[in-house]
């Protein structure tokens, strides 16, 4: 009967191991702990990694300056961050380990809408107040949940603000009336936000909007040039695309190789961002894209975000840290402004609150009743040569000018 | 002199199975000498043993004096000794001269390659007509005499045959006996493993009679053809 | 079906040892039915018992055909995750969980015969690197079917879930009727033909083995545990999407389980499966950058070392510490020593 | 849109993608000819090759094309080491332990990449990258016609080197009858060294070769993976020349269906030619003209 | 009364080779039946065709009357034709009694109505003599046990008809007389046998008949001791003197 004793053992050790592993460590000062569960590898990899980032940095702000202080006690607060490998279950499973292992009092999101979704389902059951900055398809606030605030504008705003900057400038002369579109996106929430946005706008305004090619895509494709025939044969005059990070870099490339050119090409958010401008060089001039955030915004708070990241990390930063930077002070000043480490509490004064000096267009960031952020800050910039971009929408924006239209064929 | 080859008490086993027990038998240079028996006595055993497929459990092989049964099969090869597989195992999508060629695949014999070359395709005539082609389409009778051409390709001292009449009609038997005893004369050594008693022994100078993995018997071909325990060995009479 | 469910008296040497065997099984499952109630709020607990029960019935399941009949399969996400989406839908529907999880099991079996069918007929890896390509094709048009799945936003699931008690509780449930499928299957007429038929097909089909029925037969019945496996899971999750429930990792989990637990065995891919989630959990949290490094190093390791996996290493302690010299491993190309718990000592 | 100029610039885009393919293919073939095993690094390496090839850019300034010859000595070495103290040693147990230490290796492999390299997206651009040939009308990306051009001529070189060498002679020879091979003196070890090495420098070439398309990450690879297992599959798995025509086969079914069906359904279209190429012509396509072989 | 075995004009062709060529055999029941003929002759293949390895390319086979062409190995053998390897394929991670078991309780097709598989297969253990080696696995066995337990098991699914691929080669003289003698025994429970053999002794101890093919050919038929002498088989065996040819 020994073995099966013996077999029990090796059963046992792995969750000996465990306990022992996770026996945290008794912190000095008291502390308040925040998890965020990201994707520092797979798929959204690099994105999950810039998330990371920003959060840290907003973290780094609070400490530097002596700690949280809440409701008259300075607190020291602490970053888990966990890794799940862009792989939605395991995300889900860490978020809830975050909560009943590590203890942590607040949640920040991860990255991608996909992941977001995944985890959503989690904050409610604690009520653990979760803010994110990463999944911006309205999918995510159409559940009702209480505890989930979201800082990124819906992508379908996304695609009705692309859409009404192509409004002006035909109104402006400079794009044909009406004006063809070749809209391809891809396969997921994101995507499926943006086309609806353009599809709606098109059929609202027939006499300014033609759709002649839609088409979806797979994430993470490896060859888009079967899907750029069609784009070319379709002869529009402008072509959008919303795509994620690399599937913009493998498109457009095959695009300019291709030899393809219109009038106007925007790939949604994609276009500044600093990789996308590295892999692709002079090819990326003259893109449109709409943004949560450029640092070609003028404003002190982004120009102050600016210079401190470029500082600590030798890079010129993206929407993704600006808006993950914003993410956690939001937090943080809820946090502030409950004036306890009570859920419900924070929860509420997320919920009530008025963020300003947030580095979002507009500076300001309140949260409409189903936890998404209110309005739609967006600016559309256009990549300018010499790694520069130009705000060219709003034009309400002190720092907007106009947009080169017909984009100049590359040489 | 001594013999070209020894073998001297082999035993070997495919993994607990025992396969031979004790085998001895010699060949002298020049000789062709012919491995007798039924199916499962150990003939192909003893072949793969020589040719280092398989290592014996004990006893020793000597070629021309030297123990060589702890040498890796290539070096077996290199040293002088050649098999020829039964089933031929030719590479079928293979021409028939990359099959040659690959014979001489040992640096030893590559030297030599376009020399050997014309004596095989002087051997085999049919062989140099369809040098182009793929080793697996050609006939049966053709592989066989390719399977033993690749085999000469090396410049063997010895030459070991396993079963070369199997699946033959009876004329392309003759054609390849004919051929075995030309290559013998030329001074090829000859180590003939034969279901077809009597040609074997019409062709053979000596024979050895194995049965379940010992020798039992051996003699000139003369004797043996002679012996009625042969007969009996393979008709029951 | 009445010929293959007659019982063989099959184990030797050791008559106890199979009756031992489920008497630690037994024993085992009430002790861990038990912390719920010790630890009912203990929910990172709850959680790891949950996870883990689920891969050990999915290992378990997977070993049937996998491990018994030495059919490797990468594709078993399919079944996971049509069953995740047969729940996800039934329950929309307003049936009640648990009633969905035998039509899950159902959907993913009835979909194992139609891969199973041509597939199961290729040899050894050609096998394997067919169910790859049905895996990751099934897990594309998942995400091209969005009026059923939800396409790429995946579908959202009633936030009203059942406590974590209860999802300890219902895992620890599949588990234990997984370990009786698979350890009934061993000792069974079925287990024996799926075993003759691994180390030699055609003897087996030649002395009397419908080798294609019975191949069938441990896919289905895979896929259906795995199949409910997988409603129980969306049950939990509260949301589906193709990328997750049919992912590639999700298939190669179960590969991993039963390897590092030990092909063929029925106490192997419990064990494999607690150091495969623990593992995976530990190393998770604490390397949260190298926990994939650290994974694949260990896994090397293993096979390096322990081709038998865990049951092979404790057998092999096991019979250090008797004293008894360790069985010659047998040679031929079938390799993997199916030594059940239930013979070693006997060996 | 079915355009006769549409129809053939689709066409000229799938022929340049197939010889892309082949190259990315040969090296899947030749280990599994050899070794009779599926190499589930193959990703691992065409990803490390695109990632060396990102170093000697960086380091050297070293064209990708000429990185891409540079890797096939560096990989062969390293595929040749990793043969001899890994792969060789689980060889002779069950097929299924090579396949996983092989999955294991890519595990490995794609973390200490991301180790270094980190998971950003990396990218090589070229005075060339953007530069486009006018053919007959059509314009053909400079890079496709590079790479293209490259993959033909290295086929080249590697159907010589298979055809017309001692070594690859024997590593055909071993690919059909390894026995046969060790009664001519042929030591399989070492061919099989070599095939492991040449696959592994092949696939670190084919890697270099997708820089001048592709940006890269270390999760990249895996696709591409599965499209050589479903090209050699078409090709019949233990046939060389066959490689060229299940890339070719691919390549066309992949492009052309996309003007009929939803392009997110794409790669389903690998997927289901690589089932159903092992169900209905375990041969591969060659079987459909050499049936006579019993 | 019905033929145990039946074959009409079987052919089987293997690409360009003719490997069994036009036979057509009657084999009655309750006989031991000799198949011989020099290596390649197509015995194995004319095996296969029968329990069903091999689809013939022409031609019938009948179980007792009924037809049996083109079945699959499991259907003919749970009708009662089972084979036996020439190479011995036992199971080898399992023991010698599982292995037997596996027949038994696979292969029998309901024959043993009253007995449990178990019981069976312990009987047949004990008739062939390996019931000591039961527990031991397979993989541990001689080659004459390894041949034995070849036997065991195709006699554990109680066959009507056993075809015996070369069941004493490579044993020695005693085991093959043991064999021999557990072969006769085998017949005397009335099981037909038909047998490939290359110890001629054996076969003509044996044999009720002798079939001879060759090049797939059936060039004799007929008592051990008639076709023995019959020039064309000595021919087929010992071959013709070359300088006759």
């Amino acid at each position: 009967m020994q073995r099966w004793l013996l077999r029990g053992a090796a059963l046992a050790i792995p969750a000996l191991l465990l306990t022992l592993a996770t026996a945290g460590q008794p912190a000095t000062m008291p502390e308040i702990k925040i998890g965020t569960v990201l994707p520092l590898t797979g798929a959204f990899g690099a994105s999950g990694n810039y998330f990371k980032q920003g959060y840290t940095m907003a973290i780094d702000d609070v400490n530097k300056a002596g700690g949280l202080a809440v409701g008259g006690q300075k607190y020291q607060v602490s970053l888990t961050v966990l890794d799940d490998g862009s792989d939605g279950t395991r995300s889900r499973s860490l978020v809830e380990k975050l909560v009943t292992d590590q203890h942590v009092n607040f949640l920040l999101g991860g990255y991608d809408t996909s992941l977001v979704e995944a985890q959503e389902v989690v904050p409610d059951q604690y009520k653990i107040p979760y803010v994110e900055g990463g999944g911006a398809a309205s999918e995510i606030f159409k559940r009702g949940y209480k505890y989930v605030f979201g800082t990124l504008a819906t992508v379908y705003d996304m695609g009705k603000i692309t859409m009404d900057f192509i409004a002006y400038e035909i109104s402006q002369g400079k794009l044909p009336k009406p004006v063809s579109l070749a809209v391809v996106w891809e396969n997921t929430d994101h995507g499926k936000d943006y086309i609806n946005a353009v599809l709606d706008q098109a059929k609202a305004h027939p006499d300014l909007f033609k759709v002649v090619l839609n088409q979806s895509f797979q994430l993470n494709g490896s060859d888009f040039s079967p899907l750029l025939q069609q784009v070319k044969a379709s002869n529009a005059t402008v072509f959008l695309s919303d795509a994620h990070l690399p599937d913009f870099i493998t498109m457009h490339r095959q695009y300019l190789q291709a030899g393809m050119h219109h009038e106007l090409v925007s790939y949604g958010a994609r276009g500044p961002d600093q990789k996308g401008r590295q892999a692709l060089g002079p090819g990326a001039d003259y893109l449109i894209a709409a943004l949560w955030w450029t640092p070609a915004l003028k404003d002190p708070a982004s120009q102050l975000f600016t210079d401190r990241y470029t500082k600590e990390y030798h890079a010129v930063p993206d929407w993704f840290q600006a808006l993950s930077y914003d993410t956690a002070r939001v937090l943080l000043q809820a946090i502030r402004n409950a004036g306890t480490l009570q859920g419900p509490a924070v929860r509420d004064a997320l919920a009530r609150g008025v963020f300003r000096n947030a580095l979002v267009p507009g500076g300001v960031i309140r949260f409409g009743p189903n936890g998404q952020i209110a309005g739609s800050p967006y600016v559309m910039v256009q990549n300018m040569p010499g790694n520069t971009v130009r705000i060219v929408w709003p034009r309400k924006l002190p720092e907007t000018r106009d947009a080169i239209l017909p984009m100049p064929r590359m040489q | 002199m001594a013999p070209l080859l020894e073998v001297e008490k082999i035993a070997a086993a495919y993994g607990e199975v025992r396969a031979l027990w004790d085998v001895s038998f010699s060949v002298q240079t020049g000789e062709i000498v012919t491995l007798l028996g039924a199916n499962g006595a150990g003939k192909t055993t003893t072949m793969r043993v020589i040719s280092g497929l398989l290592r014996p459990l004990g006893g020793e092989v000597r070629l021309g004096g030297r123990p060589i049964h702890r040498l890796p099969a290539p070096r077996i090869v290199a040293s002088g000794i050649v098999q020829i597989p039964e089933g031929r195992r030719l590479w079928p999508r293979m021409s028939v001269l990359e099959n040659l060629e690959l014979g001489a695949y040992l640096p030893e014999s590559r030297a030599r390659r376009a020399q050997t070359l014309d004596w095989v395709f002087s051997l085999f005539p049919r062989l140099a007509e369809r040098r182009a082609q793929l080793a697996g389409t050609l006939s049966g009778g053709e592989q066989q005499m390719l399977a033993i051409g690749r085999g000469l390709m090396s410049r063997p001292r010895l030459l070991m045959l396993d079963e070369p009449s199997l699946g033959l009609a009876p004329i392309l038997v003759r054609e390849v006996f004919e051929i075995v005893r030309k290559i013998n004369a030329e001074g090829v050594t000859v180590l003939l493993v034969e279901q077809n008693v009597r040609q074997a022994l019409e062709l053979a100078t000596r024979g050895y009679v194995l049965e379940t993995g010992r020798i039992t018997r051996s003699g000139t071909a003369a004797e043996l053809l002679q012996d009625p325990e042969i007969k009996r060995a393979y008709l029951g009479m | 079906m009445r010929a293959l469910s007659a019982r063989l008296p099959w184990a030797r040497g050791a008559p106890w040892a199979p009756r031992a065997s489920a008497l630690a099984a037994l024993a085992l499952g009430i002790l861990l039915a038990l912390v719920p109630a010790v630890a009912p709020r203990d929910i990172t607990l709850l959680n790891l018992g949950f996870f883990t029960f689920l891969y050990v019935a999915q290992g378990l399941a997977w070993n049937v055909l996998g491990g018994y009949a030495g059919y490797v399969s990468f594709g078993y996400a399919a079944f996971f995750g049509l069953g995740a989406y047969t729940t996800a839908l039934l329950w929309l529907a307003g049936w009640p969980p648990l009633a969905t999880y035998p039509v899950a099991g159902i959907v993913a079996a009835a979909f194992s015969l139609i891969v199973g069918v041509p597939t199961l007929r290729l040899v050894g890896p050609y096998f394997s690197i067919a169910t790859i390509g049905v895996g990751e094709a099934m897990r594309v048009l998942m995400l091209n079917l969005d009026r059923i799945t939800g396409g790429a936003s995946g579908l959202n699931l009633p936030t009203a879930v059942p406590s974590k008690t209860w999802f300890y509780t219902t895992s620890l449930l599949f588990a234990a009727v997984a370990f009786a499928v698979a350890a009934w299957v061993r000792g069974s007429r079925v287990g024996l033909g799926l075993m003759a038929l691994r180390m030699d097909l055609e003897a087996a089909e030649s002395l009397g083995v419908r080798t294609a029925l019975f191949k069938n037969v441990a896919h289905s019945l895979g896929a259906f545990l795995v199949g409910a496996c997988g409603g129980l899971y969306a049950t939990f999750l509260q949301y589906v999407h193709p990328d997750t429930v049919f992912s590639f990792t999700e298939s190669i989990s179960l590969v991993l389980i039963a390897l590092i637990g030990g092909l063929g065995t029925v106490w192997g891919p419990v064990l494999g499966a607690v150091v495969f989630y623990a593992v995976q959990d530990y190393l998770q949290t604490s390397y949260p950058t190298f926990h994939l490094l650290v994974y694949g190093v260990l896994l090397i390791l293993i096979l390096l070392f322990e081709p038998k996996g865990l049951a092979g290493l404790a057998e092999r302690a096991w019979r250090r510490m008797r004293g008894a010299p360790a069985r010659l491993a047998p040679a031929g190309p079938s390799g993997a020593e199916p030594a059940a718990p239930g013979r070693g000592g006997a060996g | 849109m079915l355009t006769a100029p549409n129809l053939i610039s689709v066409g000229i885009a799938a022929l340049l993608t197939a010889g892309l393919y082949a190259v990315m293919s040969y090296g899947l073939a030749i280990i599994y000819g050899v070794m009779k095993v599926i190499n589930l690094s193959h990703a691992g390496f065409l990803m490390l090759g695109a990632f060396m090839t990102l170093v000697y850019f960086q380091r050297w300034h070293l064209d990708p094309l000429l990185g891409a010859l540079l890797n096939l000595p560096v990989f062969f070495a390293a595929g040749w080491v990793l043969y001899a103290v890994l792969v060789r040693r689980v060889m002779t147990s069950l097929p299924i332990a090579s396949l996983l230490l092989l999955f294991a290796l890519w595990l490995v492999l794609q973390n200490v990449a991301l180790a270094i390299w980190g998971s950003e997206d990396q990218s090589i651009i070229t005075a060339y990258t953007y530069k486009a040939l006018p053919v007959l009308g059509f314009r053909i990306p400079l890079t496709r016609l590079l790479v293209f051009g490259v993959a033909l001529a290295t086929l080249g070189v590697l159907h010589f080197v298979l055809g017309h060498t001692y070594v690859g002679k024997a590593l055909r020879a071993t690919v059909q009858d390894p026995q046969a091979g060790v009664l001519v003196g042929i030591d399989t070890e070492r061919i099989s060294a070599v095939a492991f090495g040449l696959g592994t420098a092949f696939a670190a070439f084919a890697g270099s070769l997708l820089t001048l398309l592709f940006s890269f990450t270390p999760d990249f690879g895996g696709p591409f993976q599965l499209k050589s297992f479903t090209i050699i599959v078409l090709g019949g798995l233990e046939n060389f020349a066959g490689v060229t025509v299940g890339a070719a086969i691919l390549s066309f079914v992949e492009s052309y269906a996309v003007l009929f069906m939803k392009a997110s359904l794409q790669n389903v279209i690998a997927y289901a030619l690589l089932v159903v190429a092992l169900i209905v012509m375990p041969g591969g396509v060659a079987q459909l003209w050499t049936r006579s072989r019993s | 009364m019905t033929a145990a075995l039946a074959l009409e004009h079987v052919t089987k062709r293997f690409g360009g080779l003719l490997a069994v060529s036009d036979v057509s055999i009657e084999v009655a029941p309750g006989q031991i039946t000799g198949l011989i003929g020099p290596n390649g002759a197509g015995k194995t293949t004319l095996f296969r065709v029968i329990s069903g390895g091999l689809r013939p390319s022409a031609g019938r086979v009948f179980f007792e009357g009924r037809e049996i062409t083109g079945w699959s190995p499991h259907a003919v053998c749970r009708l009662g034709v089972c084979a036996t390897h020439q190479i011995v394929r036992p199971f080898p991670d399992l023991t010698v009694l599982e292995n037997v078991l596996v027949a038994a309780a696979f292969g029998s097709g309901g024959r043993l109505a009253p007995r449990s598989p178990r019981a069976e297969a312990e009987e047949v253990l004990e008739f062939t003599g390996l019931a000591s080696r039961g527990d031991a696995p397979a993989a541990a066995l001689t080659l004459a046990q390894r041949k034995r337990l070849e036997i065991a098991r195709a006699l554990a699914t109680r066959p009507s008809v056993l075809l015996l691929d070369e069941a004493l080669a490579g044993l020695t003289p005693t085991e093959s007389q043991q064999a021999v003698a557990l072969i006769r025994r085998i017949r005397d429970r009335g099981v037909t046998i038909v047998m490939i053999e290359h110890v001629m002794r054996a076969v003509m101890d044996l044999s009720d008949r002798v079939l001879v093919l060759n090049y797939g050919r059936l060039i004799a038929d007929g008592p051990p001791r008639a076709v023995t002498s019959d020039p064309q088989v000595i021919e087929a065996y010992l071959g013709r003197a070359l300088e006759e040819a």
